[in-house]
């Protein structure tokens, strides 16, 4: 008897916490994403950071852009820690499953010579890139505004690290320890990759975390993926013979495809708000773009050969494209 | 000592007099923890002691017992915890209180709810 | 044809220097000091990077993982215990007042933890350490989530669970832990792994969890249980960062070791201060006890504690500067703040009481050297007051430790009959403190302690009224003006709980489920 | 000489580990709290992989612990094949 009135229904009081209720508009049921949503302390800071006196600890002016509520730039993936965990969780089974399955079929005996040496000199060395890449998130995550963007750069940054990790893995599965240091060295000194580093470089100074995520996550990530794990990995070694390299890499298209949907809702949520944060983003994606075209020209020259500049050009105009729906003008 | 950073790192303090609607005085009752710590209060600096003793006193701590039975020409005073004799005529500015100068009294006999310091 | 030959596996080890190692490199078309601007200015001096053990060599296929599955069974919990009205099964809705404190004062730290660990992972030179901090990032960030989700339910249907964010930025006692750990945010990438890493998280933080965890566990608080030491178990990767940190610097550089000193005292200091609020929830606001904070504080505290320091002795590392103090204020610290909590608990967010007869016996029992002489008689003096209608309450406020910003009602190490009072003046102007501790604090860092947000200072200089509210109206009444900018509903959130709503409703409710 | 600790979930996944520790530490001292087990050891207390395997007849992967972790003492040594925790002098 007392089970089933344990199981009545007791009015609640409330239906959520009342800074959630602010942001979705009001006292109702609200989703696990939601009630992790301004989860940042924002007011009466105590002590200024000995590391950047000219702020407070969490402080919007950090950046250029400019918002009324910073927790409106929502994800539409509505990623917290447990739902994100749990998807990368299951896709890296898959990625198990892919790498035993390649081990196992004699994929790797099967790989041709060319494609294996071509696949390890292009990917190697995008480990780096992927750290710089975790490096920038991290710094997006602790200089941003608001719970809802920094969260989910933070996620990215692992994201890259896991990344790291995968081409890790992926060179000491076609290869010997010694691709590492192979590619490490092409990192460091092969003209191919230098002006990639020096862009990177460039972008481990850039104070403006918005600014850094539209050099970084926009820009860079938007050309490089598409470029790489598409235009060299899908529509050139596959074909010719690749199975492997493309089953191993597979999480990088999807982990791109789906990571373009947050950072797309990002800018299209800040470019909303004003005209002048629609300007100030269009400058520094026009600029990024144009600067991550040329720091990536070697490298698809490298990878794909004459076709370079026209796969290059294409992965401009389809991000253009993406950007323009996302209301900057680049 | 200095804090360690990045810049020179140098900031107005916070609770400077000219941001409180009078200077702040702390006051301590002695072995009576009901009233916790000792308490805050701004009080314009013209005040003369004798109002501190008539007015503002009983207002806080009026609600103890111990309070009525308080002998006031025993009372001991201490400024900076070190012993301080107040001219009740005189102003606090007079009587040397300023801004977050915390006084105490202990009042000898009373120790308290049960002789717990409470 | 395999020309290939079969490679053989590569250990743990091997495998994880690999995935991790290498991955960075040093700059040369910025200079380094400005890719990494935070590494020297502490003084901390670092001469191989490399030398960083790592002690849990979790890559990210292996973290998603295990985090993957703790998530997965934590949330069932939850689920479960909302749909099934879990609170119902509670020992008393009393207890619930201690969770409260938790989403109202830990739950944000958790927060800045999250945020501070990114900016280690960000700059800090060697892969190792900040792959550490990164993972702590996102376990920080973990934690705030399923604190928010797992007490969501409570918020539904009790009061002081609605606003834990916008409390933590106004509330007067909330200031404790806010400062706490915007002290360690604000500083240095390696003072601030000091802090969290080592001195809360290895030194205190057993104090913390366990003891709350077991209490859930006893007042059928499954929701908590879960949540804690799911929790915990990141905790101990946490705790491994603290102390390899600290080995890394001691062994580094000599020049290190009175820094890192300098440190430890500080932060235990800070830290251990942070906890009456954990003393007090042990002593009095469990329905069912675990153990006193006075047991917890020799077993986390004394035992471990002691270990750690004679252990770090080979490095020329003393116990803390605070840490006698901190023993003797065992008998006292838990009880003092509850007669404060319980005097102001007109402007607090949770409710207070005295403890049943049954109680004070327990009290009596764990405290043979403090309670009964100095405690029960405040205590049945309240009780007393309370059923005369006319409850003791403070109208007063608070005189303010400048930097633990707790009221100053702690007592003289020695002599629980007289306040501790400290001062110090610098520049022309003068500051209270608590202890010699929080005093030295002050003296050594006195340009950041300026900045201290003090809830008292900051409500007599105006700042903590909603816009348009005026002070000078006939009628002002500031207490009711003060708990309106703090968003606590009068009558509801605060005060006793004999009276309240959350005791009415749960008795209600209870009587219904385990009537008929 | 001071003792290290850990503190395991008192759960059925936890239940090979206590019993592993048990079997290659014989001067634990067991404690039980609400849902919790901590077991002090003098010195130095290692968890054996093999031990794990033992007693339940499947392969165990040391990182598994931190499932089932609630706290520990001591400088942590974690390779394939045992994790240990120990002071050092």
């Amino acid at each position: 008897m007392s089970i089933d009135l344990k199981t009545r229904e007791i009015k609640p009081l409330r239906h959520t916490y009342t800074h959630v209720a602010r942001l979705i508009g009001g006292d109702k049921p609200a989703t696990r994403y939601q009630e992790t949503l301004g989860a940042q302390p924002s007011a009466n800071f105590h002590y200024r950071p000995t590391w950047d006196l000219e702020h407070d600890l969490f402080d919007p002016s950090r950046s250029k852009i400019r918002m009324d509520q910073w927790d409106d730039l929502r994800d539409p993936r509505q990623f917290y820690y447990a739902t994100w965990t749990m998807a990368r969780a299951r896709q890296f089974e898959a990625v198990e499953t892919n790498f035993a399955f390649v081990e196992s079929h004699g994929m790797l005996a099967a790989l041709p010579e060319k494609i294996r040496e071509e696949a390890l000199v292009v990917l190697t060395p995008l480990r780096h890139v992927a750290w710089g890449d975790n490096m920038n998130n991290s710094q997006i995550c602790a200089t941003a505004y608001g719970a809802a963007f920094t969260a989910p750069a933070m996620l990215y940054a692992m994201d890259q690290l896991g990344i790291a990790q995968l081409l890790t893995r992926f060179a000491l599965t076609l290869g010997e320890a010694a691709e590492l240091e192979r590619g490490r060295d092409a990192w460091l000194r092969d003209p191919t990759w230098q002006p990639l580093r020096r862009l990177l470089e460039d972008s481990f100074v850039i104070t403006d975390p918005l600014e850094l995520f539209v050099v970084q996550d926009v820009a860079l990530d938007g050309l490089l993926y598409p470029l790489i794990y598409e235009g060299f990995v899908q529509d050139k070694l596959v074909p010719a013979g690749g199975a492997a390299v493309g089953l191993l890499t597979a999480f990088m298209s999807e982990w791109h495809e789906e990571t373009v949907r947050w950072i797309d809702a990002v800018l299209r949520k800040l470019a909303s708000f004003s005209s002048e944060n629609a300007t100030t983003l269009s400058g520094w994606a026009q600029a990024s773009i144009a600067r991550a075209k040329e720091a990536l020209a070697p490298v698809a020259a490298r990878a794909l050969g004459e076709k370079a500049p026209a796969v290059l050009g294409d992965a401009a105009e389809s991000l253009q494209r993406r950007l323009a729906k996302a209301g900057l003008s680049v | 000592m200095a804090v360690k950073t990045v810049k020179p790192y140098r900031f107005a303090p916070r609770d400077t007099v000219d941001k409180f609607p009078a200077p702040i005085l702390y006051i301590g009752w002695e072995d009576h923890m009901m009233f916790v710590s000792p308490i805050c209060l701004p009080v314009p600096p013209d005040t003369p002691f004798q109002a501190l003793m008539d007015k503002i006193l009983p207002d806080a701590y009026g609600m103890h017992p111990d309070f009525a039975k308080i002998d006031w020409s025993k009372v001991q005073w201490f400024k900076s915890g070190k012993p301080f004799v107040p001219e009740p005529a005189k102003t606090l500015r007079e009587n040397g209180l300023g801004h977050k100068d915390v006084i105490r009294f202990r009042t000898p006999g009373l120790e308290g709810i049960g002789g717990a310091y409470f | 044809m395999d020309t290939r030959v079969e490679k053989k596996k590569l250990s743990l080890r091997e495998r994880y220097h690999l995935m991790t190692r290498g991955l960075g490199w040093e700059p040369t078309y910025q200079p380094t000091e400005k890719v990494f601007p935070f590494t020297a200015y502490e003084g901390i001096k670092i001469h191989d990077w490399d030398k960083w053990e790592d002690p849990f060599r979790l890559t990210m296929d292996a973290y998603w993982k295990y985090q993957g599955e703790k998530e997965k069974k934590l949330y069932a919990v939850i689920d479960a215990f909302a749909q099934n009205n879990g609170f119902l099964s509670l020992t008393d809705a009393r207890y619930l007042n201690a969770i409260k404190i938790f989403i109202q004062g830990v739950t944000p730290l958790e927060y800045y933890a999250h945020r501070g660990f990114a900016f280690a992972g960000r700059h800090f030179r060697g892969e190792g350490l900040r792959v550490a901090c990164q993972m702590q990032s996102l376990d920080e960030l973990r934690h705030t989530q399923t604190e928010l989700h797992s007490i969501s339910v409570y918020n539904k249907f009790f009061n002081g669970f609605h606003n834990p964010l916008h409390w933590f930025d106004r509330v007067w006692y909330l200031s404790v832990p806010k400062s706490f750990f915007e002290d360690a945010n604000s500083s240095g990438p390696f003072e601030f792994l000091t802090a969290i890493s080592f001195s809360f998280e290895y030194v205190l933080t057993n104090l913390l969890f366990v003891p709350f965890m077991s209490g859930a566990a006893y007042n059928g608080d499954l929701s908590t249980v879960t949540f804690g030491f799911s929790a915990q178990s990141d905790e101990s990767r946490h705790m491994t960062l603290g102390i390899e940190c600290i080995k890394f610097m001691l062994e580094q550089d000599p020049d290190n070791v009175p820094i890192v000193q300098r440190w430890i005292d500080k932060w235990f200091w800070r830290g251990y201060r942070v906890l009456t609020l954990v003393g007090m929830m042990m002593d009095y606001m469990l329905p069912k006890r675990v153990m006193s904070w006075r047991e917890a504080w020799e077993i986390y505290g004394e035992q471990n504690g002691g270990a750690l320091f004679q252990d770090l002795g080979r490095y020329g590392i003393r116990e803390p500067a605070g840490f006698r103090d901190a023993c003797d204020g065992k008998d006292h610290i838990s009880h003092q703040a509850w007669l404060t909590f319980y005097t102001y608990d007109p402007v607090a967010a949770f409710h207070t009481w005295v403890p049943s007869d049954a109680e004070l016996d327990w009290l009596s029992a764990k405290y043979p050297e403090s309670f009964d002489r100095y405690y029960r008689p405040r205590l049945l003096y309240l009780r007393e007051q309370q059923a005369a209608g006319t409850p003791v309450a403070n109208k007063n406020l608070p005189l303010l430790c400048n930097v633990c910003q707790i009221p100053m009602f702690f007592t003289e190490p020695g002599d629980p009959r007289r306040i501790c009072y400290r001062e110090s003046v610098y520049e022309g102007e003068r500051y209270h403190f608590c202890s010699d501790h929080c005093k030295s604090i002050f003296d050594h860092e006195p340009e950041k302690y300026v900045q201290s947000w003090l809830p008292v200072h900051q409500i007599y200089q105006g700042n903590c009224f909603k816009p348009g509210t005026d002070p000078t109206a006939p009628g002002f009444d500031p207490i009711k003006a003060v708990l309106d900018y703090y968003e606590i509903n009068n009558g509801r959130d605060n005060l006793w709980y004999d009276n309240s709503e959350d005791r009415r409703n749960f008795e209600a409710w209870t009587a219904e489920a385990r009537g008929n | 000489m001071s003792n290290v600790f850990i503190a395991l979930q008192d759960t059925d996944e936890a239940r090979p580990i206590i019993e592993a520790i048990l079997a290659d530490n014989p001067q634990s001292q067991l404690t039980h709290s609400p849902a919790m087990v901590k077991i002090d050891v003098p010195n130095r207390l290692v968890i054996r992989r093999e031990r794990i395997e033992e007693i339940t007849g499947l392969p165990f992967d040391l990182q598994r612990i931190h499932v089932n972790l609630i706290s520990l003492s001591g400088h942590i040594e974690e390779d394939d094949d045992q994790f240990v925790l120990s002071w050092k002098r």
